[in-house]
Order: structure tokens, then sequence, then C-alpha cells
């Protein structure tokens, strides 16, 4: 296994808050679980990763190259993707656009965007490929504001990938979904492994992320408290304490 | 004194809380336990009024409040404390316990019970005349159960009081919880801290996916296996 | 003309700063709407409250003997006539628009409120209202005293103008910092879903809002009507788009701020062209000092980050 | 005959306005109140140009899109750092400066504004109908430019970057930039719309330009329905040609734009002919069989 990303020694502060406390997280080829419990600083991690955020101190590494400094639309370019907890579909745009919107991430920093119409059969293709691959070919043509939140979530994920990464953050893609489209969800996520796509997931679902992920780092108050395999963290005593109280 | 029939809270096409019924008497202390988005702090806001529920009805001292404006609710005898505290940040510690009685119009009483939380909280008696925000979070926390209390409340909603406070802190709150619930408060708890919360109640909910799963005494829940796996997911 | 005459004249200028943009600051407070139909009410106080004037001066006449007195009294008629109009005026806005337009995208707000301040303008200009042209409002100091110091000399109509924003502020102090809904008011600027929850009607909190501040926005319209000895349709421009170089200043939603604020900016502006001349007229300064601040200081010069 | 020519003449120049102010509001998410200040800027510069250079009608055209779309760029940075609602007031901002340089610099002719611009004459012939023409070639340009740019990716980029900065910045897309794109096709729109209406009217004066002009401009967008085509250029013809053809409605048509956004924003603030507005629901019922879609089965 290649390290993919690594996150050294962040440090995230909001005003006199510490979100982050020098966490130091690496991702292999795997699914990597990141749980813990509310404020814990998941997503503050993530918006530094896919920089939203820039850290106090600490440097984030993806394939050997220093991104922390970068802004988001740079660093989706250069093979990161995220889906977000609090889904932002382009809610009046088709499905099969949303992917579109995706599958431009490598034109848009180029003259093509202005002469190059984003519909045409040989974008259109490999859009409704990835549909097919999600499972929304039936969508293709609803809004994407109109669909139900399952399937908001499964069109996220397929947005991400249109940006064809080899690293992808799920942002608690299972939150809102029955225990029947986790299913589904989870089914998906481990094609994307087979595929060789990094992915590090952020879940609240405890059995869905126990059951999909290879290793799982847990945050709480801004420091990693333990890591291992889903076994090993659930019986971690310290985890326990976070989760239930002493 | 609160009865919740068949709840059902949506945002958009989420649905945070399905058919959700359950009861907390007079003079009891009621926790509701469960894992991040289970849906516990929906419930809650719910009740103050902060959001609509789609479907079902709540009940309080047997008058339907459902559609009944915020304000209205606190004039009842509902009082809150928020997640985090939520105190009027730029407002002093003095102030912010005038608020708390805003329902109450005479001077005397309000400056009364003031004294009478100065003297439950002495750290408040300390600082009342600074700016809330200058506060440490333990205080604020103090701050915002006091705030609740000059209502006197008949029955006191309490979100995640544990949550962002160091262990040592979060034992002192649930000491004064507990004092509470011994002075014969009834209190709603709902709280990520499964064993901390059950010390302080006598019954207790599990809420997993916005669903009720459990329901029990909260020595029982204690005990329960199940309690740990609604977290763990085991 | 010397430094403490500039200072005199600038602070007259900073109370009909004060005064409008105290309301202003009072609905961003609450709702964080940019209210720019603000500036409609204010020119319709100076309208209404020219009408009162005129409406009721031939009946102070034959009373009073004296024609100064008399139109000393009718101005003290036509000013509460006016604030009270301004103050439903502006009630109702909240009631008929921003109660629907609040929590739906800000813009839309905002925009409804450009429409409005429209529609006002345009109908003040009819000739049924106001009329296109410029009126008179003679109302002089009212009966307020001339001071005259070695240093500096203050007008009877300048002495007026600084003497009711005293008043006013004083008794909006009072409301704000004394009373129990001032206290809710308060609460409900800085978290309205948690004022609500202990207890405070945001509703009435916020009608009252919008009564104050559009009463105080009538009360300056009429001021600047006599001090400029004239009220026209289109009065309210420039005041409002500086008004909110006041509001951003201040800090958004401060009312010690945007009090500072109204002085910084009558200050800066009188000396400029006291002592400096400059390129521009001095309302374009305001602006770009507002777009250059909107840019850099987005929280205003006082304002929390 | 002239009148019709006349009115025409306006009511192209209106449209171009309310499908450049589209682009910035419909496309990209910007909201302007300072689209007079860019009609103004192409306006001064055609007219200086013909006046003080002596240059032919064509370079002062192109010189006032030219130079519109750089100011547009500059004027653009406001966007980047600045919420939507201050956005609306930084260009008010901009409009009443605008006016004012032209007001109080003399270069530009103060007050007393420009006098005795050249309106063109094409082949020899001694009417306005050529320049009539080529004011509503213009427009068709106009609607190629707006039609062109949403088909392709930069304008899913803009609709993407409308929609939400964050998800848009997280598909690679650079939401500054595209937002100073939109600027600067938005404000040589106008710009060029400016110069046609500086060589037909022959004077300028600041005061044509006022912040209410770009309340006109927006009403339009937003009475028609921001983000479509149709929408703009529906809204600038009623709204343009209904208080010339009524008299009545003359003089009372600003408190008719302002009570008509008020109402819009109330009950469509997509517009009446808006893709979600009661209007077009309707007329798709009418002529498309809905089709019923059944979440249920699916999720």
């Amino acid at each position: 296994m290649s390290t993919r990303l690594e996150a050294r020694n962040i440090t995230k502060r909001f005003g006199g808050l510490e979100a982050l406390r020098g966490v130091s997280v690496t991702a292999q080829d795997e699914i990597l679980g990141l749980i813990g419990p509310n404020g814990a600083g998941k997503t503050t991690l993530f918006n530094i990763i896919c920089g939203f955020l820039r850290p106090t101190s600490g440097a984030v590494i993806f394939e050997d190259r220093a991104i922390h400094t970068k802004r988001t639309h740079e660093i989706t370019q250069s093979g990161i993707a995220r889906t977000f907890q609090i889904v932002k579909p382009f809610s009046d745009l088709t499905v099969l656009d949303n992917v579109l919107a995706g599958l431009g991430c490598h034109i848009y920093a180029t003259p093509r965007v202005f002469a190059e119409q984003y519909s045409t059969r040989t974008t259109i293709e490999p859009a409704r490929e990835i549909l097919a691959f999600t499972d929304l070919t039936k969508w293709a043509d609803t809004l994407a504001g109109n669909l139900p939140i399952g399937l908001q979530r499964k069109l996220e994920i397929a947005r991400a990938l249109a940006t064809q990464p080899r690293l992808l953050l799920l942002d608690e893609p299972a939150a809102g979904l029955t225990s029947g489209e986790a299913d589904e969800l989870a089914v998906l996520v481990r094609k994307l492994r087979a595929q060789g796509k990094t992915i590090i997931v952020i879940e609240h679902n405890m059995a869905f992320a126990m059951n999909l992920c290879q290793r799982i780092v847990v945050l709480a108050q801004g420091e990693i408290i333990a890591q291992g395999t889903p076994a090993q963290v659930q019986t971690d005593e310290r985890v326990i304490n976070a989760y239930l109280g002493h | 004194m609160l009865q919740v029939e068949n709840l059902d809270v949506h945002y958009g096409h989420i649905q945070a809380l399905r058919d959700v019924s359950f009861a907390v008497n007079d003079n009891e202390g009621v926790a509701v336990l469960g894992a991040n988005g289970a849906g516990k702090s929906t419930l809650i806001k719910t009740l103050i009024g902060w959001n609509t529920p789609s479907r079902g009805r709540i009940l309080f001292d047997g008058k339907d409040i459902t559609r009944l404006p915020i304000w209205d609710r606190a004039a009842l005898g509902l009082a809150v404390v928020p997640e985090s505290g939520r105190v009027f940040r730029d407002l002093t510690v003095t102030q912010n316990l005038e608020l708390g009685a805003y329902t109450e119009k005479h001077r005397a009483t309000i400056q009364q019970r003031a004294r009478e939380m100065f003297d439950l909280f002495p750290v408040l008696n300390e600082r009342k005349h600074q700016i809330a925000k200058t506060l440490s979070g333990g205080e604020q926390q103090m701050l915002a159960i006091a705030r609740a209390l000059m209502t006197r409340p008949k029955l006191l909603l309490i979100d995640e009081v544990s949550m962002g406070l160091m262990p040592i802190l979060v034992k002192r709150v649930f000491e004064v919880i507990g004092q509470l619930r011994a002075s014969g408060v009834t209190i709603l708890l709902v709280e990520q801290n499964a064993y901390e919360a059950l010390q302080v109640v006598e019954r207790g909910y599990v809420l997993e996916n916005g669903k009720i799963v459990l329901n029990d005494t909260a020595s029982e829940l204690t005990q329960n296996p199940r309690v740990k796996a609604a977290y763990l997911g085991g | 003309m010397s430094i403490a005459q500039n200072l005199s004249n600038a602070m007259v200028l900073a109370s009909t700063y004060i005064l409008i943009a105290i309301g202003l600051t009072m609905v961003y407070g609450v709702l964080k709407v940019l209210h720019v139909a603000h500036a409609g009410v204010y020119a319709s106080g100076a309208f209404v409250g020219l009408g009162a004037f005129n409406f009721v001066r031939p009946f102070c006449t034959p009373t009073l003997e004296d024609a100064r007195l008399a139109s000393n009294l009718a101005f003290w008629i036509s000013l509460p006539i006016a604030m009270i109009v301004s103050g439903v005026m502006g009630a109702l806005i909240y009631l008929l628009i921003y109660r629907y337009t609040w929590g739906k995208s800000p813009t839309i707000s905002l925009v409804a409120s450009v429409g409005l301040f429209t529609l006002i303008q345009d109908l003040l200009q009819k000739p049924f209202l106001l009329g296109p042209r410029q009126q008179p409002y003679p109302a002089g100091g009212a009966g307020m005293p001339r001071i005259e110091t070695p240093w500096f000399m203050i007008t009877p109509t300048q002495v007026l103008i600084l003497f009711v924003t005293l008043i006013l502020l004083a008794i909006v102090y009072v409301i704000l910092n004394r009373t129990r809904i001032g206290l809710g008011w308060q609460a409900a600027s800085l978290d309205p879903e948690m004022a609500a929850a202990v207890g405070v009607n945001v509703t009435h909190v916020i009608v009252l809002n919008f009564f104050l501040g559009s009463m105080l926005a009538g009360a300056a319209g009429v001021l600047v009507g006599v001090y400029d000895n004239m009220v026209f349709s289109t009065m309210g421009d420039v005041p409002s788009y500086k008004a909110f170089v006041v509001v951003v200043l201040g800090g958004l939603g401060s009312v010690p701020g945007t009090i500072v604020a109204s002085i910084v900016l009558a200050v800066t502006e009188t000396f400029m062209v006291a002592f400096a001349g400059s390129l521009m007229p001095r309302d374009a300064i305001a602006f770009l000092v507002l777009i250059l601040l909107l840019m850099f200081r987005p929280r205003g010069l006082l304002g929390r980050a | 005959m002239d009148y019709f020519v006349s009115l025409a003449v306006f009511a192209g120049i209106w449209v171009v306005l309310a499908l450049s102010l589209n682009i910035l509001m419909g496309f990209a998410g910007q909201v302007s109140l300072g689209q007079a200040a860019f009609f103004a800027i192409g306006a001064y510069t055609s007219a200086l140009c013909a006046l003080k250079f002596d240059q032919p009608f064509f370079v002062g055209f192109f010189a006032a899109i030219l130079v519109t779309g750089f100011v547009g760029a500059f004027l653009g940075l406001p966007s980047l750092r600045v919420r939507h609602d201050f956005l609306v007031l930084a260009t008010m901002g901009v409009n009443f400066v605008v006016v004012a340089i032209f007001k109080y610099v003399d270069f530009f002719g103060g007050a007393l504004g420009l006098i005795d611009i050249p309106t063109p004459r094409f082949f020899g012939v001694n009417n306005d109908i050529p320049y009539l023409i080529l004011v509503w070639l213009y427009v068709g340009a106009a609607i190629l430019i707006s039609w062109y740019i949403s088909k392709t990716w930069t304008g899913l980029a803009l609709n993407a970057v409308r929609i939400n900065e964050e998800a848009a910045a997280a598909v690679g897309i650079s939401v500054p930039r595209f937002k100073i794109y939109a600027f600067i096709v938005s404000a040589a729109l106008a710009g060029g719309a400016g110069s046609l209406y500086a060589h037909y009217l022959k004077s300028l004066f600041p005061d044509n330009f006022n912040f209410i002009e770009s309340i006109v401009i927006l009403s339009m967008v937003v009475v028609g329905g921001v983000g479509t085509l149709r929408g703009p250029i529906i809204g600038a013809i009623i709204l343009r040609a209904l208080p010339e053809l009524l008299r009545e409605v003359h003089d009372y048509r600003f408190t008719l734009y302002g009570g008509l956004i008020v109402l819009m924003m109330l009950f469509q603030p997509m517009g009446l002919l808006g893709d979600d507005s009661t209007l077009m629901r309707g007329l798709r019922r009418l002529f498309v069989r809905k089709e019923k879609v059944d979440y249920e089965h699916a999720a």
C-alpha cells in the first residue's frame, strides 16, 4: 500500500476555540473511517483537506505534494473530490447536468471552457456511464432538487466521481438514509474501492461505518483518541467513554 | 406534564423523527439518549417550537401546543437550556437572567429570583456585571441553566449539556442537574453522554435513526447492552 | 471658518445622519435586511411634516398675534404628526412586506425594498402629494435661540436640530436600555430564536423596532426640510445611501457604533470640504468609502469579526 | 413613423440592457444595482471618441465595449469579497460614483453633458431605419451570446456558482474567475448598448444614468424571469413599450416599476416567465402532458 494522503500535525483554531489539536492522519489505498462524537472536528478536517479552510499549523500532503495552501478548485483538479454532510446538489439543474458539471473539472481552467458546448455526445456518454454506475440512470432528466435525500446523496457521489478523483472524501453519506439505502451505498463504496480509489468516510451511523471501513480513526474534542480495525476500536475503553460517558 | 404523540419531523426531504411518542410525568427526570444524528436535538427543537412537526401532537399540561408560537410556550412554563448554552453573548450576566424571566412582569419578583440564582450559582454572582461572552464554557452553561430556571419552569428541557465541555465541568454540570432533580424540577434531558445522564434521571428512551427503540428505567438502561450498541453499532 | 465652527456644523450634520441611520441599524440588527425603503420613509416624513405645518399654520394665526409665534407653534405640532405617520408607515412596511420575505434569501428582501423605495419616491412626486418641485418649509428655528461664542456660532435652526436629536436619542436610549421590551429587542437582535424561547414576542419587538426607527427617520426628514427650507420628493436619495455608509461603518446593528460612525463621517466630510476641497462632490466620497469598506472591512470599522 | 422607429430603437437598447444584467444575475447569481453605470461608461466612451478624437462610429462602438468590459472586470472585484446583499449596496454605490464623476469632471462635459454627438448614416439613407437595423442586429448578437454562453462549459460553471459556491469549487470551478467573466461580459454588452444610445440620442447628460435606471433594468429582468432568455426580452419590451403606449401609465411608470418589483418579490420571485413560475407551469400544462414521477418506488 502506498500513502495517498497524509495530514501532518494539523491544528485549527477558530478564535479561542481549538477545533483540531495536532491531528495526524494517513490514508493508504483503503476505506478509512473517521468517527467521533459531535464537535470532534471531523468535518473541519475534511474542510482543511479540500481547501475550504486553511490549517492554523500543519501540512496536508497528497501524493507527495503539499496542498494545504492551494484553493479548493485546484485541489479538486489535482484529484480529491468530496461530498457534503448537508447535501449541496446543483438543485435546479438536472441530474445529468450535475454530473456534467463534475466532468468539466479538467476543462474549467482551459480556454475550451468558452468554446465548447458542455452537452455533446462525447460528454454525455461518460456522464451516463457514471449515472449507470451509481444507479441513477432513471433520474437523468429530473431536477436534482426534486430528488429524495437518498438519491441526492448518490448524486453527490456521482458528481464527485465525475471529477475523476483518486481520493474521495464522503461526509456522512448514510445520514438520513433508510437501512436498505445504506446497504446499497455500502455496495457502491466497495465497488469504488475495487476500482482503486482511496476513500475516507465520516460517519455517524456506526453499524454502517464498522461494516464498511477497513480502518477507523476516532476523533474526540479535536484529538485522535484511537485508531485501528473496527473490532479494535469498538472495544477500546477510551472510545466507549467518549461516546457513552464514564 | 408532557405528552408527545406520533411526531414526524422533516428537514426538506430528510425525515429526522419518525413516529415518536413518549411522555414525561410530573416531578420526573427523563433522558433521551442516542448517537449523533439520531434525532435528539431535533426533538428538543420541536418541543420548543423551532421546528414544526409534519405530523403528530405535543400536549403540555393537557393543552395542545403543537402550533403555539414559541414565546407563548415559554409563558406556559416550558424552559430550555439549548445546545452549547446559547447565552446572549453581548449582554451581561444579569441581563441574561432578566431575559430568562421575560414573561414575568414584576421587577421585584425578577430581582428576587436572580438573587436565588446567584445563591445557587455563586460563580455567576461574582460575574454578574460581566458580558456573557467573557465567561468560560462551563460558566456559560451554568448561566444558561440559571436563565432557564428564572421562569420557575414546570418542565426544563436540556439539550446536550455536556457537549464541548471539559470532563471536570461535565461532572459539575451534572451535579447541578442532580440537585435540581432532587429539589423537584421536572426535567427532560437529551444527552450523548449516556451514563452520566442516566444517573440523574429516573427513566430513559433511546433514539435510533429518528425512532424510539428502547424505553426503560434508568437503572435497567445502564445495564442494557443495546444502549452501547445504539452508539457503537456493535 | 474656524475649526470650532466647522466642528459645530459637523455635529448638526451628524445629528441628521444619526436619526436616519439608527432606524436602519435597528432593522438590520433584528432582520438582517438592508432596508433601502427607509429613505422613502424619511422623505415621506418631511412631506407629512410640511403638509401638517401648512395646514395648521392658518389656524394658529388668528389666536396668536405674532406670525413668528404661530409658525413656531405650527412646527411643534407638525413634528410629532410627521413622526407618528412615519412610524406607522414603517410598521406597515414590515407587516406587509418584510414579514413575508424574511427568511428567504436576503436579496429578495433587498430587491423588494428597492422596489418599494422607487414606488414611494415616485408617488411623492405626483401633483396630489408633493409635486415635482421643491417646496419651502419655513419654520426657521422654531423658537430656538441663537448661540454665539467667540469661537463659533450656532443658528437657531441648528440648535433646533441638535435639541430634537438629543431628546429623541435620550428617549431611544431609555426604551432600549431601561425597559423590558428594550431588553427583548437586544436579545432578539443577538439571537431571535433564543429570544423567542425565553418568551420574547419577536413579532411585537420587530414592529416596535420599525415604528421607532421610522419615527426617527421621519423626524430627520422634517429637520432637514426645515434646515434647507426645502422639501422635495427625491430628498431621500443621498441620505439613504449615506446612512448605509454609517450603518456599515458602525458595525451593522450596533446603535452606539452608528452614533460614533455618524459623527466620524460628518466630521470627515465637513473638514474635507472646508480644507482640502475635492475633485468629487462630498457625497461621492461617502460612496467610495462605502465600497472600499464593504470590500476590506465588511463587518464595519467597529464591528466584530 | 419616426415615433415608432425611435420606440423600436429604444426597445432594442433596453432589451440588451436587460439581457446584460441577466447574464450577471440569472447566470452567475450576482445581483447588481449598478447596471446603468456600465451603460453610462459605454455611452460616454463612444461619444467622447466621436467628439474629442473624431473617430468614426464603429471605432467608438468597439471602444465602448472594450472599455466597459475592462471596467466591469475591475468593478466585479467586490463580488469576490462581499456577501450577496452587500454586493447590491456596493453596486448601487458604483452607480452613484460613476454618475458623480461624469457630472463633476469637465472632461466629460460636467452637468451640461455632451451634445452634438453624430448619428451615423449608412448607405446614404437619410433616415434612421439602417440605425434601427443595426440596433436590432446588436440585440440579435446579445441574444446569441447569451444563448451560446448558456450552452458552453462557462454557462454550466456560472450556473454552478450561482446555485452553490462551495459545491462549485468542489467540482473544480474557480468561483472568482467565473464571477469576473460574468461581470466582463455583462458590462461589455451594456457598454455597447450605451454607445448605440449615445449616438441615437445625440446628447448625453449624467442624469440619464441615475440609479433609477438601474432599477428599471432590474425590474425588466425580475418581472420577466431571471435566468431565462425569454424573460428579460419580454420584460424589457413590456415595461418599455407599455408606458410609451399608454399616457396614464407613462406618468406612473416608476410607481409601476416599484410596485411590480415588490409584488414579484412577494409572490413570484422567479419572475412571470421564470422556469418555475405559475404562468410557465400553466403554459406547460397546456402544451405538455405532465410526467408523473413516482419517488416512493424508486427510493
